[in-house]
């Protein structure tokens, strides 16, 4: 039981150990010892891969593939080729430290839910179980499994604990998220065939020279198949009523870190296999991404319900993720990753505050709020960090994230016409400004001026719960945001051999 | 003259347990104790299949080559005797309520489906058409009896519905094994194979045979324009029958698809992979559907078991060991899943005695266990990781795509979504919707719980432990390696 | 001593360690004890400032641009990492020093104006928030960290401006301020990246053979005003636009023309906030900007017009402006628009030959910093006294303050011009640049905003000290506390004496090439007669009008010019024109239909696949209609097709 | 000539299933079924007469056959009485109360 | 010749069972056509298979069919004359699958105006040999399948057909 197996598991193990808790009360702590435990490991699981890393970060600019560390591998079903492959690299890890952040904060922020509170903590881990699962192993089949699980509890814990129409949007998500893992399935299976090699690994499947015209159709197949999880611009319409009927910590989570399942999954399958399908749909999909950027901005500005302002910024900041794949450069890949991580923690962040002000005011419709800020000042700040981290503000995580994106679509490559880059970009740079106006609106009727509805008076300001989730994500995001070398070192050795691959 | 009637010992101690049963009724004190007839019928069922394991050594034949016996005919018993083996413990719980769905004459009750089994086992390892056709029978006119077994309305008519098309499906296989004897003149299964890769190909009576044919394996398998009768036979049967149906019959109708289709006209097969592809997508799609608007649960599940034949019909795309393999292995976690899932509905209809979806609101509050083993059964059949549905509908689509067929990965991949959302149906009236008071505890017999949970545990467990699929593999490429030479 | 030389890092970083300590432990504790502490460390880092430019000017190579401390911050590309830094040469010497005085002097004036306020310790650590992102905005070595800071002062003066976030109009403007200024830096951010583009392709080319450039990033200053870069990138082409779109930032942030709007309603904030961040610091950030580029602006001279012309049009527009508001912190805020656009067209008329416009900037720069804040610190001593801003409820305040009387004449006669004072010197120097520059309009329409600024302060000066008090709060004012009082004296003396710092000795934009310049000192004559006698007419005609106590003259004026006055009077309504612009079309007629199409037409189709599904489900659902005979006929039907489909494919 | 007698045996089948689709009485199917099961077999013993007359297999089937639809009718019959005595009725067109 | 003849009486006879509407007619037909077919066995040379053809499925079967035809005799159905489109929808499957499988023989190897052979070796013993026989080409399987297909029908018959004592 290598540690990254044991980084997998120790989730469900806590879902299994919160199954068998003795009370209710004691079900919370349970996963909050393990989510907490997982942590802690992830903390020196990234301080080992530093030691092993940095030494040669220097050569991995020449690498063709991708060097992984910490590697467990042995047969599982050797007729077919299939191996239980977990290993790490740069990438892999920047997402399992974010998801390990994640769940710990999603599992603070969801303290008080009375109603099956086993249930909903075991499906929760094993939700989380399938994440890291995916952002842990090469192998494909094992990666398409994780993937599954990690889409399945989203029912259950939407359809028995959400708010609103939740049997409809939970139905809805599930399937459309299911079509999307149909799509994959179909771009696996014709990865395993046409590769000729009996094998499902994914490093010896980047040696294989794919056909030309092969991979112009799988290339979108893979890439819409994880652009729907990833909120693509025609099927991100699950994400907002999604995220609207969700519980708390299912959208942390769902927001945070599934929806980083699709851009992870686009640049370490769809880009690093194929890298001739992505030079030809590169700028399609940019375009595609800009679309995504803007629509998601514009449709937040007129949102009355927070939940759906939220899940529209979460539209247009995953379509930034898939804008940086789809530039095909080294600043882009870079910046697609640190945005999945900033992103992450600032919708984990965002839905775990809507869910602490909506326990309180009862009410998510932004009209019906005002003057918070006086009687809950913590939230009203956190609030306040979480939208100027979502508009990009420098020292926070997400300006980084950024500027790194907005570069590299300015940079272009040698592949696509570069002014028509450069016009993708510059229209998503313009999102910058009207993020500015829809989290200004938002958060100023919300928060400032006089209070609307009297007995918001007497509401309480954050507990000590709600201030350490709060705490630790809004920690995360300065670190990131004023020190990114922690991030970009890890991140950078690990995107050139998709980059050498592309110029190969 | 050396019998070797070992070959034979599964089936024989099957049928001798049948025996013991009928006689072990007359001594029967009280007509409503099932528990010894059935204790019986589980021994005899564990006996058997212990004893198929000792015959694992290499292929033999006796009987003049009518009864042959190898490693995958014997994995395939093994999937029999196990899911007869499921139904028979499972079903006491349908023989204790008061509703006039209760099943009375227990012990012959149990006796026919013995009987029926044995035919099935005989069926796997007839290597002539005449064995073939009476072993076939064999299996198949009891069910027609035993769909009528409680002499309701309903169970009236599905049986005659049942027996009916029944009869035209093996009248049709007779005309078609007629044709094939014209052109072959011998009926063993060796020769006809000899004789018709000799002949030529052009020869339209083999195509009116092999139509025919297809005719009397598409009843048995419920393919699309053959599958009419399925669910009102599974909907007015008993609900023990009814998963009886859904497991064995099908698992027969393989079997038949597997020594016809695959043995003799293996080498065929290359021309017509498009009409295969056809045929699977049109039952699939038909079977999903069709079940999206069901909301009698027995008639939900037969066109949920018409779709899986429908993925059971991609193994044939190829003849190369993985397509045999595949469909062997999914048949095994099919047979699981849906006796997981048959289990629960058995206790749940006969003791509620309603077969509406919406029943089941409140089952998951008032028996967490059930309700939980219900949905791992449906998940596993929408083929959700890690459950070995996920694995077996895996390996099946990944034939299609060794094929070339792309479009019907992503036809299948889609429907599956579409039986995702229909399982989800039922999974959301027992967790989300608000609980029905009258739901009350159900009483289920030990055995009946030892059943549902080795099919559950079953149904988790066969998609991890990668040796049976490895077995399987071996075994199927040394089968096609004796009969089709590749 | 030279310890600071080599780790001046302090400066910014002792801010920002109060900020964090005040803002996190003090201030929830006692406020009292958080301002202090916030000013001394502004206190403190202000002394060092002093210390490290009296070294810079008095050492060895006044004029050596110098990165004493930096570490790499970002990696973009091998060609293009940013380093975090701290940049050392005459322009940012004196900014420190300017920023770091009236910074401390506005946290000693605040410890009075904002004794009784409930946010007291909020403010400070607001106040401290700022001064630390301006001073990284005035050391940073390149044009990425400059962009950093320039968002963090972005949104400190957002906070300071949305400090009484109970009053729905204070929000209102902080909310206009920080979009506006987000918009400039769309602009800005987009020049960055076409800078960082064209700097990246020449270092590529150049990098080989000339050593030097080879160790800089693309984005630093030191290359982007390297000559040699600055003639390969002007021959892209690109450069202009590049300049223009950095422009647009600049402009953004010191206001000028079509993104001035948001100025005159930050006013909502606290005055001592308008008088550091609106009157010293931020809004002349913009110019520091366009002086930091100064040589690549030369190379590209229309990117020099726009500048000059903007500059010019918002001065002179301003100032029209100013003479018709009745609020005195407004009429403030368009001077100081006014004056923006004068540093701004002093830049725009000088170039690398004769540099003096550049000089003249700095030196107004340097000079409006102190009488600006001193006005604006005067006018919150009267504010705080009579609790009102608007002009027509003051007058005869005379008797009343006269501490704050003086100051505010000195600071109303520096502004206009008047010898002695430091205004006359600068505003002097910039005439001259534009006379010998050959730029006649220019000279001509700063004669004229020269003339309108004295009317418009001698007026506000009239209307609130001379006459007598026109509503009782006017009668028991009284005089400010010691603690406001000694700012403004500090203020008062820096105005007068700072016109009589050697300016030109030390600040030129050549600063490699540092030939001595001829004694610029001299005065050109014609400008100072003009200038002066401009200065005079306007104090005159204000006086004559505001000061005898009877406004017949002026409303009868006012009354032949009603149509105009009110236009003027509602700034040209470009406040309604942008309202009308954000709120009708982008909210209503993109934002709106954008929200409704999702929730429609996309998420429609979505729903419309899922019925489908219904639909034929229950279309197929009726071929099982029951009867044995049709199951019979499909069976039978079935293997006739089959048997056709078969010998189909046998042909 | 052999392709007459298979033709004769072809045509008794189709009879059959025009029996079975058409007639509204139960046994009356069963009645058609019996036909074509009695058509397959003398196409048996046809084929084994013409083509290979050397061996008896076709006829051995035959047999087979007939013991099979013995069985069959038995089972048919049993359903059918235990049916009428419920239902007082044997017509197929009525059993629709399982569709859809 | 006898074939022409015995042909023609049996479609007549055929036709009869299936278009009849009263259905005892229909069964006494059913048994015209099986005794008729056992005469085709005769004229085919397999007397053992016509002895055996009358013995059980006319002496069996078909008695078996008229005693069901006497159990559920009920007034409704005297006349069972099935709907037009019932009779035209059969007649149309019916005639497509004899066309088509018709069209199909006519081009298979089997019209190949084949006559009769002379000799053929069908006898009685041969048959029995080869029902009991173990090896060689002996069906002695299928034989006991039989055995045990009827016992199970048989069970399951009385158990359907039994009446229930309420």
């Amino acid at each position: 039981m290598g540690i990254l197996s044991l980084l997998i598991f120790i989730p469900f193990f806590t879902a299994m150990g919160v199954v068998f808790a003795p009370s209710p009360k004691s079900v919370r702590w349970v996963s909050l010892i393990g989510t907490g435990i997982h942590l802690i490991l992830t903390f020196f699981v990234t301080i080992e891969y530093f030691n092993l890393a940095s030494a040669d970060s220097q050569l991995a600019i020449q690498q063709l593939s991708t060097k992984l560390y910490m590697v467990e591998k042995f047969d599982w079903f050797k007729s077919f080729g299939i191996q239980y492959y977990l290993g790490v690299d740069g990438i892999s890890m920047s997402m399992v430290v974010l998801t390990s952040i994640i769940i710990f904060t999603g599992v603070l922020a969801s303290w008080n839910v009375e109603n099956r509170s086993k249930e909903f903590f075991a499906l929760l881990l094993v939700l989380v179980t399938g994440v890291f699962g995916v952002f842990l192993s090469f192998d494909l089949f094992l990666f398409f499994m994780f993937y599954e699980v990690a889409v399945l509890p989203m029912y259950l814990l939407i359809g028995i604990w959400g708010t609103g129409p939740k049997e409809y949007s939970a139905m809805k998500l599930t399937l459309m998220l299911m079509v999307g893992s149909a799509l994959l399935l179909v771009g696996i299976l014709a990865l395993f065939h046409a590769s000729g090699l009996h094998t499902f690994d994914l490093i010896q499947l980047a040696n294989v020279k794919f056909p030309k015209d092969f991979q112009n159709w799988v290339f979108p197949t893979i890439f819409i198949g994880f652009g729907i999880l990833g909120a693509l611009y025609p099927f991100h319409t699950w994400s907002p009523d999604g995220h609207a009927s969700a519980p708390t910590a299912v959208s942390m989570l769902h927001a945070g870190v599934l929806m980083k399942l699709g851009g992870y999954g686009a640049l370490r399958i769809a880009v690093y296999l194929l890298p001739e399908g992505a030079k030809e749909w590169g700028l399609f999909f940019m375009g595609l991404t800009t679309i995504n950027i803007l629509y998601g901005s514009l449709g937040a500005i007129k949102q009355k319900d927070l939940k759906y302002f939220t899940a529209y910024s979460s539209v247009s900041h995953c379509g930034m993720v898939l804008f940086g794949v789809a530039t095909l450069n080294l600043m882009g890949f870079k910046g697609a990753v640190l945005q999945m991580f900033s992103h992450g923690i600032m919708t984990g962040l965002f839905f775990g505050l809507i869910g602490m002000v909506y326990g309180r005011t009862h009410t998510r419709i932004i009209p019906e709020m005002g003057g918070l800020v006086k009687v809950m000042p913590w939230l009203g700040v956190a609030f306040y960090i979480g939208g100027l981290a979502s508009l990009g503000l420098p020292s926070l995580s997400g300006f980084v994230a950024e500027s790194q994106i907005f570069m590299g679509g300015f940079f272009g490559n040698q592949w696509h016409s570069v002014t028509a880059m450069r016009v993708l970009t510059v229209l998503s740079t313009m999102s910058i400004v009207v993020t500015a106006v829809y989290v200004l609106r938002g958060l100023g009727t919300v928060f400032l001026g006089p209070i609307q509805d009297k007995h918001h008076e007497e509401l309480t300001d954050a507990t000590f719960t709600e201030k350490l989730t709060t705490g630790i994500l809004i920690f995360t995001m300065f670190v990131v945001g004023i020190y990114p070398r922690v991030l970009v070192d890890m991140i950078e050795p690990a995107i050139y051999p998709i980059l050498n691959r592309l110029n190969m | 003259m050396n019998l070797s009637l070992e070959l034979m010992a599964p089936e024989i101690i099957v049928l001798a347990t049948g025996f013991l049963i009928l006689i072990s009724d007359l001594f029967q004190k009280s007509k409503n104790e099932n528990k010894a007839s059935s204790i019986l019928a589980i021994v005899g069922i564990m006996l058997a299949a212990c004893s198929g394991l000792f015959l694992t050594d290499a292929p033999k034949e006796t009987l003049g080559g009518r009864f042959g016996l190898d490693q995958l005919d014997l994995i395939l018993k093994e999937i029999l005797l196990l899911s007869a083996g499921l139904v028979i413990m499972i079903s006491p719980a349908a023989m204790k309520e008061k509703s006039e769905q209760k099943i009375t004459h227990f012990s012959e009750f149990f006796t026919v489906i013995l009987f029926t089994l044995s035919g099935m086992m005989f069926l796997v390892s007839s290597r002539d058409l005449v064995t073939l056709y009476v072993s076939l029978e064999l299996a198949t006119i009891p069910l027609f009896a035993l769909t009528a077994w409680t002499k309701t309305d309903k169970s009236g008519e599905a049986g005659v519905k049942y027996l009916i098309m029944g009869a035209i499906g093996s009248a049709f296989l007779l005309y078609g094994l007629g044709f094939i004897y014209s052109i072959t003149g011998d009926l063993g299964l060796k020769a006809i194979q000899t004789t018709l890769t000799a002949s030529q190909l052009t020869n339209p009576s083999l195509y009116l045979a092999g139509a025919l044919i297809l005719a009397g394996v598409g009843f048995k398998l419920t393919l699309f324009p053959f599958h009419m009768w399925a669910p009102d036979a599974y909907q007015g049967a008993p609900t023990p029958i009814t998963a009886f149906l859904s497991v064995a019959s099908k698992g027969t109708g393989l079997i038949l698809a597997i020594q016809l289709l695959l043995k003799v006209m293996g080498f065929l097969l290359q021309p017509f992979v498009f009409g295969i592809a056809i045929l699977a997508t049109l039952t699939m799609t038909l079977g999903n559907l069709v079940a999206v608007r069901q909301n009698n649960l027995k008639r939900f599940m037969a066109y949920s078991s018409i779709s899986q034949a429908g993925y059971l019909l991609m193994g044939f795309m190829t003849t190369k060991p993985e397509g045999l393999t595949a469909m062997v292995f999914y048949m095994l976690v099919y047979a699981l899943t849906n006796l997981a899932a048959f289990g629960v509905l058995i206790v749940h209809i006969h003791q509620t005695g309603q077969e509406d979806i919406t029943s089941l609101r409140g089952i998951s509050k008032a028996n967490p266990l059930l309700a939980l083993s219900l949905m791992i059964a449906l998940f596993g059949l929408a083929g959700i990781p890690p459950l070995a549905g996920f694995v077996g509908k895996f390996f099946l689509f990944s034939i299609a795509a060794q094929v070339g067929y792309y479009w019907l990965v992503a036809v299948a991949a889609l429907n599956s979504t579409v039986s995702l959302y229909y399982y989800l149906r039922l999974v959301r009236q027992m967790y989300i919707e608000p609980e029905n008071p009258q739901s009350q505890k159900l009483q289920i017999s030990p055995m009946s719980i030892l059943g549902l949970g080795i099919a559950t545990v079953g149904s988790v467990v066969a998609g991890l432990i990668p040796y049976i699929y490895d077995g399987i593999l071996a075994t199927s490429s040394q089968w096609l390696q004796v009969w089709l030479k590749i | 001593m030279h310890m600071i030389l080599n780790s001046p890092w302090i400066i910014p970083a002792l801010p920002l360690l109060s900020f964090i300590i005040v803002g996190l432990f003090i201030r929830p504790l006692s406020p009292k004890i958080a301002a202090v502490v916030a000013t001394l460390s502004v206190g403190c880092s202000f002394l060092l400032s002093l210390t490290l430019a009296w070294l810079f000017f008095t050492g060895p190579n006044p004029s050596q641009l110098s990165i004493p401390w930096s570490f790499e911050w970002l990696r973009f590309q091998p060609g293009l990492n940013i380093q975090m830094g701290f940049l050392l040469d005459p322009i940012s010497a004196m900014m420190l020093v300017v920023v770091t005085s009236v910074s401390f002097l506005v946290h000693l004036y605040s410890m009075g104006y904002m004794h009784d306020d409930p946010g007291y310790g909020r403010f400070f650590t607001y106040l401290n928030l700022f001064t630390f992102s301006m001073l990284g905005l005035v050391i940073s070595p390149n044009i990425f960290q400059m962009y950093v800071f320039w968002e963090l002062v972005g949104v400190s003066s957002f906070l300071l401006i949305g400090f009484y976030y109970e009053k729905p109009s204070a929000v209102a403007a902080s909310k206009k301020a920080f979009i506006v200024t987000r918009f400039a830096d769309l602009g800005f951010l987009v020049g960055i990246l076409l800078l960082g583009f064209l700097g990246y392709q020449v270092q590529q080319k150049l990098g080989s053979s000339d050593s030097l450039i080879a160790g800089l990033q693309s984005l630093d200053f030191q290359f982007l005003t390297h000559p040699t870069v600055l003639s390969e990138l002007s021959n892209t082409g690109f450069l202009a636009i590049a300049l223009v779109l950095i422009y647009i930032g600049a402009a953004g942030k010191s206001a000028m023309f079509p993104l001035h709007i948001w100025l005159p309603d930050a006013m909502e904030g606290p005055t001592p906030v308008s008088a550091l961040i609106h009157a010293a610091t931020m809004v002349v950030a913009g110019v520091y900007l366009v002086a930091r580029m100064f040589p690549a602006f030369s190379t590209a001279p229309s990117a020099l017009e726009v500048v000059s012309w903007i500059g010019l049009f918002t001065s002179a527009f301003a100032a029209i402006i100013a003479c018709t508001q009745d609020d005195i912190k407004r009429v403030l805020a368009f001077s100081t628009l006014s004056q923006l656009g004068y540093m701004m067209f002093s830049l725009g008329v000088a170039n690398l030959e004769h540099p003096l416009g550049y000089t003249a900037s700095m030196f107004h720069l340097f000079t409006h910093a102190f009488f600006k804040a001193l006005l604006f610190l005067g006018a919150g001593a009267v504010i705080h006294a009579v609790h009102t801003n608007d002009v027509w409820d003051m007058g005869g305040l005379r008797k009343k303050m006269p501490i704050t009387h003086a100051t505010f004449l000195i600071a109303v006669l520096a502004i206009a011009g008047v010898w002695p004072l430091a205004g006359f010197f600068s505003k002097d120097e910039i005439l001259t640049a534009a006379l010998e520059g050959g730029h006649y309009v220019h000279f001509i329409g700063g004669l004229a905003v020269a003339g309108l600024t004295a009317f418009y302060m001698a007026r506000i000066y009239f209307l609130t000290f001379w006459g007598k008090g026109r509503t009782k709060a006017t009668d028991h004012a009284h005089e400010a506390p010691f603690v406001m009082l000694l700012p403004l004296l500090i203020l008062s003396v820096l105005s007068i004496s700072a016109g009589w710092i050697p300016f030109a000795q030390y600040i030129h934009p050549l600063v490699q090439s540092a030939q001595e310049h001829s004694g610029h000192h001299g005065l050109n004559w014609t400008v100072v007669l003009s200038g002066s006698s401009m200065a005079a007419i306007g104090l005159l005609m204000s006086w004559f009008l505001y000061a005898q106590n009877d406004f017949n003259r002026v409303n009868n004026w006012i009354s032949n010019f009603q149509g105009l006055y009110q236009v003027i009077k509602k700034k040209f309504y470009f406040d309604e024109i942008y309202l009308f612009i954000t709120h009708k079309i982008i909210f209503r007629l993109i934002a709106g239909p954008i929200a409704w199409f999702d929730r429609h037409a996309v998420d429609g189709s979505v729903n419309l696949t899922g019925d489908a599904v219904q639909k034929s489900s229950s279309i197929i659902t009726l071929i099982q209609t029951g009867q044995l005979q049709t199951y019979g006929v499909w069976f039978v039907l079935g293997t006739a097709v089959t048997l056709i489909f078969f010998w189909m494919t046998l042909l | 000539m052999l392709i007459s007698w298979v033709l004769v045996s072809l045509l008794l089948f189709s009879l059959g299933i025009y029996g079975v689709l058409t007639r509204r009485s139960a046994v009356g199917l069963l009645i058609s079924v019996e036909l074509m099961l009695n058509a397959a077999a003398l196409n048996l013993v046809v084929f084994n007469r013409f083509l290979f007359a050397s061996r008896m297999d076709g006829q051995i089937l035959t047999i087979f056959v007939i013991a099979l639809a013995a069985a069959e009718v038995l089972i048919g019959m049993a359903i059918l009485v235990m049916l009428f005595r419920r239902k007082k009725s044997v017509d197929v067109t009525q059993l629709s109360q399982l569709k859809h | 010749m006898i074939f022409y003849l015995l042909t023609f009486v049996i479609l007549v006879l055929a036709l009869a069972t299936v278009l009849t509407r009263h259905i005892f007619r229909s069964a006494i037909y059913l048994m015209g056509v099986l005794a008729l077919s056992a005469g085709y066995y005769l004229l085919l040379g397999a007397e053992f298979l016509a002895g055996v053809q009358i013995l059980v499925y006319v002496g069996g079967i078909v008695v078996l069919i008229v005693f069901a035809v006497m159990l559920t005799q009920s007034q409704d159905l005297i006349h069972d004359h099935p709907s037009r489109l019932r009779k035209m929808l059969g007649f149309l499957t019916s005639a497509t699958f004899f066309g088509v499988s018709a069209w199909a023989l006519l081009n298979s190897h089997l019209n190949k105006n084949i006559e009769m052979p002379s000799d053929a070796q069908f006898s009685a013993q041969i048959m029995g040999k080869a029902f009991l026989s173990t090896e060689g080409n002996g069906y002695i399987l299928p034989f006991e399948l039989i055995s045990i297909l009827l016992l199970t029908v048989l069970i399951s018959g009385i158990v359907l057909a039994k009446k229930e004592k309420v």
